[in-house]
């Protein structure tokens, strides 16, 4: 009995060291790999010789752009979202519309998205296929990130911080604006973090919205299409005329992209990690 | 639903018939010490000497037991009121019970002594406190308020015999010097029958006050 | 500072509606954009109900395109059986390791390790894929074909783990501490606990689990893409080359003409996707409100 | 006995159609102590809150019939809800700083009214801890975060916020509950000094705390349909000693049902 | 850090203040009961009958303030013990006092008669008895568990000058027949001293009680 | 006095190296109901979880001393945990039947056991459900929901659920802290009619309960390094009316501290 009994927990603990194992072992694969290509020539360099030689540069340029662009629309469209689900909006029909509008978001895989930025912010509303329809589209993507972190970080704060509030006299704007969001404000960050992270990496979305193939020259408008780096990576492993010859590259931009989306998302644990200490303390 | 209290009222229970059995006692040993008077029984009077540290010990006992229940059991109200009448009635019939030992004393004495008279009214009084102090157990069991009032009235009547024995036992003490003696105790005996009925009067206060909640001297 | 108020409420109220918005214009949009397919004479000639769901060729180029979803059906389900088939056993064990036997010093650690998985973006992971796993495949299994089904499913894996094991273990953990300290009391053993009073309590947050991994596999796009080989074949092997349905849309949307018959075929793939994963979803959601209801001992 | 400062007339409150107070009349007498006690469900905390409309916070709440504070219905349309709960404040169950530091807690109210004084804000603050008798133990840590406060120190300040704004009634929804009992035995010490100026309600499960602490004593039970009535109001000696109703008898002896 | 309880305190020391103002007026009546008897004084006598009214409310009060203080602080140990001490000692208080209007009674009716022989013993009962009642009282201030006892074994002295007195009225009894009645009322006067001090052992008794939690007949 | 059931001899615990516990010595008689009292942190819960070795599922726990069940060492290694918590049941503060239906709570215990015979376990259940005062309110729905039950109810259903592995000891910790006045009355009756068979050992932060239901009463206080110890422990009745320590003295009148 007791024997069969540590053989059971022994294979829950296998399926751990399998995870965890497995996770090393892409981060060593790449790093491995990836390290000795990274340089700062690497980061600051366009390709040169059809993207055999040479940085990756603009990729990286228009990823942290489209991102920066994403974030100006996603987050107060979520934080606000989640303040009007978990302040105003309790008990109401609306909010009813939007938690299932929110967990809609959620459920639509990727390229659905991809298909809709083509049909509606390429095609329909004409900002053709550039950095800003490729933010926006990867923006509503990450949405529910914002949204449901922040409305865990608004849930978090206890109930009775409003009722005092307003026993206090306090009308409803006040209580939001000097008690619940400053208290919320830790898992609103982590929320935005976490949505950069995830909109950083995210290839399908923007495979039709405006990311392009190779580009002489740096994006200057909004409206200008750019180079991703997920992208290239794709393109770089697909379809490029030598795939053995670019592997370093490949290798190289894949780290570069890990290590941005995991220390963003590194950062978001800690801020989380901490903030649940200080909320036990 | 069963009573979540009922072990409480367990309790209570034993209590008022702790307070029942005392009272018992102690009205035999008012009864006991005047039989030992009339019939010169000394044993009968040594009886109810001895007896008393039964009813003292019980009254200890009783008192202790409702200082505890109040602890313990945080009583309100009629539960309250009610262990505040035992309380203050023990303290009563321990008197009562004492002034039948200080009765037993005396008859000792007039054991040996002539008789001065025939007993009557002494023997009246007695069963008339008596008859009081019945009724003022019973009333306090049934939680009768009536018959509690209807009781105190007659100690009207104890206090009239009293001051009857009383001057009837001044002029024997005035004609005989040699009666004084025996005259004496016995006015002792009549005042204690008359407090005996006084003491049943407050154990009928206490119960219209358990029942009623309010708590009135009828006796002044 | 009654203005003050309104505004707020209107402004707040305005942005959030755009969540609403979004959904009800994806929907419309990807729907206006596959309607031909009922409606256009032209393009029903080339593409209709009949041809997706009865022919067995999908050949969108060529002189007679050819737009049969079954053999995209049968690659996206290959994947996703290889998928789920990998990742249950490893993230619900994680998951009951991670939430019952994991001393919490370790447990700390664990869960984040785990739930980093989830920042790995999907075309590392198919990057990943392609350079090692692959090569795994083909090792283990001999095929002739590096990308196939096995290989796929196996990078799917990847992105499945992190979701499930985290539901799991979150429906796990919200397991009350007295139900287990309860069942310990009563001379329960740990695994004893474990199988009959938690994983019964948090089985409704297992299985949404279980559902939405299965969704993120039906619509995971580049990993399939790059890895899955892309042969629209209908076989009974996994180990031959796959076409799934969302790498067949990435694939091929760039190069489509706007409102031809294959570009509406392809929005239309898009909404059957967007129409299966929300079913599942939504299942899934109802099971995991039921199972937190039900914890919290709401009726 | 002093004079009314709540006078409560007929006062039906339903959650949708479900009727939890039926038919309430009942005068709180200033500056004194007023306990509700009653069942679990018996809308005691639901009569409180409708002391200062907070049921309003909640969805599908009705209220019918008058709430008089100094003989104004606070239940009129042009009631300036603000102000009404300024004048009565309120202490919850749990103590709820918010995650601020001590100062900043006190400084809450008078913030939100628009007061930017430093000094004045600073003495309202000292003299509110004062009345909470809470000075002394935090003066000299006014600027650390309220959460490292003990639980009985919490509730104090919790009280000395509501005092900040200058109340003029203090409603309580059993405000020891989450306490041990010496912190609960201060607080009702607190309370006491405070009904010297305040007029204060509380609702208690705590009978014996109703007992000791309350100058009049309101017990409320729910009737067939769980509607909740007030069955008996009075002082609480007499409620405690003798009541007049036996179901009040029945619950506080502990033989309700 | 203040005491949490203090109000209950405050609320204990009045009723322990109440107590003592009602002690220090049964005190008062005995006193001026025996002082009425001896200056045959029959408007201090009177003063002492009527005044016995608000002993006999104060009595009531402080009973009813006990009882609400039970009611409503739950008091345990010694808070309870002391509340129980002051429950039984008002009953002590007020049968101390009626004596004193049993005693003033007795002196209305011997002040127009001429005095049967100058009052040595009584007064010396008398003091004896209410010094007794004064440490009575200051034990119980003190909580002086020392006090309570020594003051306790006095009752021996006032029981021995009773028995003088008794003897020494019974001979002027039989001897002179016109003494009878105003020997007899004097022993009952010497009774009722004999009395109270037998109440005020009581008291000590009580005290000892609330202080050490025992309590133990010390006047057997 | 009844036979000695638990006789704890110089029990320390600590948390790490806090010292939770200090020194603790003393014996639980059979058949009686021994409450512990004392501040909150005192270390009552840690107490009576060293009595069916719960406190090990904590980590860093460790045990100094004895815990003698009928003369047996619990914590010699050798002992079965198994066994032992069966023997040494425990009931929690907050009611917590599992989210199953009535009869499969009560059979729970029976099940891991190995018992199939579904005969004996409906007889078990019914009997522990009539012994824990239930049966005649949820013999008609023994297969609906347990958390379909009132607080009262729930916690009733906890007991049977004990009673039904039968335990010679029942541990309870705060049983009724977490119910209405009634539903407390009614707990505690049942433990009263519990202790003729079984030895049951409570925590309670209410004293009034304390004082009401058990026979022997134990009061912890922590000493200037926050280590709980043994202050009195004796009669109920004499610990209420008179305490020999005048720290248990201050802690029962409420002047503590
Ligand atoms: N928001 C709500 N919606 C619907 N019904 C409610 C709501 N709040 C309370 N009730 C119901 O109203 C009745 C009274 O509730 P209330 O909270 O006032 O009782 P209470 O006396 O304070 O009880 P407790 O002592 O448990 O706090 C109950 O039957 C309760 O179920
Ligand atoms: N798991 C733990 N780890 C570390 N310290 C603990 C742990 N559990 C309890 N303690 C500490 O041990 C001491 C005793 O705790 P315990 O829970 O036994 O107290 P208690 O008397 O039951 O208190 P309460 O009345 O608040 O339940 C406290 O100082 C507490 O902080
Ligand atoms: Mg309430
Ligand atoms: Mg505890
Ligand atoms: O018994 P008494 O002394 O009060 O008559």
């Amino acid at each position: 009995m007791r024997f069969r009994e540590k053989v059971y927990v022994f294979f829950t603990a296998l399926a751990v060291l399998i995870i965890v194992g497995l996770l090393f072992y892409i981060i060593f694969d790449i790093v491995k790999n990836g390290i000795r290509v990274i340089s700062w020539e690497f980061i600051s360099q366009p390709p040169r010789e059809g993207m055999t030689k040479g940085g990756i540069f603009p990729a990286l340029y228009g990823t942290l752009l489209r991102t920066l662009l994403m974030l100006i629309f996603v987050v107060p469209v979520g934080v606000f979202t989640a303040v009007y689900l978990n302040e105003y909006g309790s008990g109401k029909n609306f909010s009813k519309w939007i938690r299932l509008a929110i967990n809609n978001l959620a459920s639509i895989p990727s390229i659905v998205f991809g298909l809709f930025g083509l049909g509606f912010f390429v095609l329909f509303l004409r900002l053709g296929a550039g950095l800003l329809s490729s933010a926006l589209t990867v923006g509503l993507l990450t949405l529910p990130l914002v949204v449901v972190s922040t409305e865990e970080a608004l849930k978090a704060v206890p109930n009775s911080y409003r009722e005092a509030g307003f026993a206090l006299g306090a009308t409803k704007w006040q209580v939001i604006r000097m008690i619940v969001l400053p208290q919320a404000l830790p898992g609103i960050l982590t929320g935005a973090i976490l949505s950069v992270g995830r909109g950083m990496g995210e290839v399908a979305p923007i495979l039709f919205t405006g990311v392009a193939y190779y580009l002489p020259y740096l994006p200057s408008s909004v409206f200008d299409q750019f180079m991703d780096l997920g992208y290239h990576i794709y393109i770089m492993t697909t379809q490029s005329f030598n795939v053995e010859l670019t592997k370093p590259i490949q290798y190289g931009s894949t780290l570069v992209l890990l290590i941005l989306t995991f220390s963003l998302n590194i950062i978001a644990i800690l801020i989380r990690s901490k903030m649940r200490r200080g909320r036990l303390g | 639903m069963v009573n979540p209290r009922h072990i409480f009222d367990d309790e209570l229970k034993n209590l008022r018939a702790d307070l029942l059995r005392m009272g018992t006692l102690a009205r035999e040993a008012v009864d006991k010490s005047i039989k030992a008077l009339i019939n010169r029984d000394t044993n009968l009077a040594e009886e109810v000497i001895t007896g008393d540290d039964v009813i003292d010990k019980m009254d200890l006992d009783i008192e202790m037991k409702c200082m505890e229940l109040i602890a313990r059991q945080q009583p309100m109200a009629r539960d309250l009121r009610t262990i505040g009448t035992i309380l203050k009635t023990i303290t009563d019939l321990e008197r009562i019970a004492d002034h039948a030992v200080d009765i037993a004393k005396i008859a000792k004495i007039l054991a040996d002594q002539p008789p001065l008279k025939p007993y009557i009214d002494i023997p009246r009084m007695c069963e008339l406190s008596l008859s009081m102090l019945d009724d003022a157990l019973r009333s306090f069991v049934n939680e009768d308020v009536e018959l509690a009032k209807k009781m105190c009235e007659r100690d009207d009547l104890v206090d009239a015999l009293y001051n009857q024995v009383f001057r009837e036992l001044l002029t024997y003490m005035m004609e005989d010097p040699k009666a004084v003696v025996r005259a004496l105790y016995l006015i002792f005996v009549a005042r204690f029958l008359e407090r005996v009925a006084d003491h049943t009067t407050n154990v009928g206060e206490r119960v219209i006050y358990m029942v009623t909640g309010v708590l009135k001297e009828l006796n002044v | 500072m009654e203005a003050k108020e309104r505004i707020a409420y209107i402004v707040v109220s305005l942005l959030a509606s755009v969540a609403i918005v979004s959904v009800i214009l994806i929907f419309v949009f990807i729907a206006k954009e596959s309607l031909p397919v009922f409606f256009n004479p032209e393009i029903k000639k080339e593409a209709n109900l009949r041809i997706f769901f009865l022919t067995r060729d999908w050949q969108p180029i060529g002189l007679e395109p050819k737009y049969s979803f079954l053999p995209l059906i049968v690659g996206t389900l290959k994947v996703t059986l290889v998928a789920i088939v990998v990742a249950l056993p490893l993230s619900l064990g994680s998951a009951i390791f991670t939430a019952e036997f994991a001393p919490r010093r370790l447990r700390e650690i664990i869960k984040p390790i785990i739930e980093l998985f989830s920042a790995i973006p999907s075309v590392v992971l198919g990057f990943f894929a392609l350079m090692v796993i692959a090569s795994w495949v083909q090792d283990i299994f001999h095929t002739s074909s590096r990308l196939n089904a096995v290989t796929a499913g196996f990078a799917l894996a990847f992105a499945v783990i992190p979701i499930t094991y985290t539901i799991c273990e979150d429906a796990l953990n919200t397991v009350p501490r007295e139900l287990k300290e309860a069942s310990i009391a009563l001379g329960a053993t740990k695994w004893q606990t474990t199988i009959k009073v938690v994983l019964p309590s948090a089985s409704g947050g297992i299985f949404a689990g279980i559902m939405l991994g299965l969704a993120r596999a039906m619509g995971e796009t580049m990993i399939v893409l790059m890895v899955s080989g892309n042969a629209a074949q209908i076989t009974w092997s996994f180990l031959d080359s796959v076409r799934t349905i969302p790498a067949t849309i990435a694939a091929e949307m760039g190069e489509v003409a706007f409102g031809s018959a294959h570009y509406v075929t392809l929005f239309f793939l898009g909404l059957l996707l967007f129409s299966i994963t929300f079913i599942i979803n939504y299942i899934a959601s109802i099971l995991l409100e039921r199972t937190q209801k039900r914890l919290r001992g709401e009726r | 006995m002093n004079n009314i400062k709540i006078s409560v007339k007929n006062l039906n409150i339903y959650y949708g159609n479900f009727l939890a107070l039926k038919d309430i009349t009942l005068d709180i007498p200033e500056k004194s102590i007023t306990a509700i006690i009653g069942p679990s469900g018996c809308g005691k905390s639901t009569f409180l809150r409708a002391l200062n409309r907070m049921n309003e916070l909640l969805p599908n709440v009705r209220t019918e019939g008058k709430v008089l504070l100094d003989g104004q219905n606070i239940y009129e349309p042009n009631i300036d809800l603000v102000t009404l709960r300024r004048k009565v404040g309120m202490v919850f169950q749990r103590p709820n700083p918010f995650p601020k530091s001590i100062f900043e807690n006190v400084a809450f109210g008078l913030r939100i009214q628009g007061i930017k004084d430093k000094e004045q804000i600073e003495e309202i603050v000292e003299l509110s801890l004062r009345r909470a008798a809470l000075w002394d133990e935090v003066k000299n840590k006014l600027h650390k975060s309220a959460l490292e406060l003990s639980g009985g120190q919490q509730q104090r300040l919790c009280i000395a916020r509501v005092l900040a704004v200058q109340p003029e009634v203090i409603l309580m929804d059993e405000p020891a509950s989450a306490l041990d009992p010496i912190a609960t035995l201060r607080i009702e010490d607190l309370m006491r000094e405070l009904k010297e100026e305040y007029t204060i309600v509380i609702v208690t499960h705590n009978m014996q705390q109703a007992a000791r602490v309350s100058d009049f004593t309101a017990f409320f039970l729910t009737d067939e349909n769980r509607a909740g009535m007030l069955i008996e109001y009075g002082n609480t000696s007499e409620i405690f000693t003798m009541p007049r109703d036996p179901r009040t008898e029945g619950y506080i002896t502990g033989r309700y049902g």
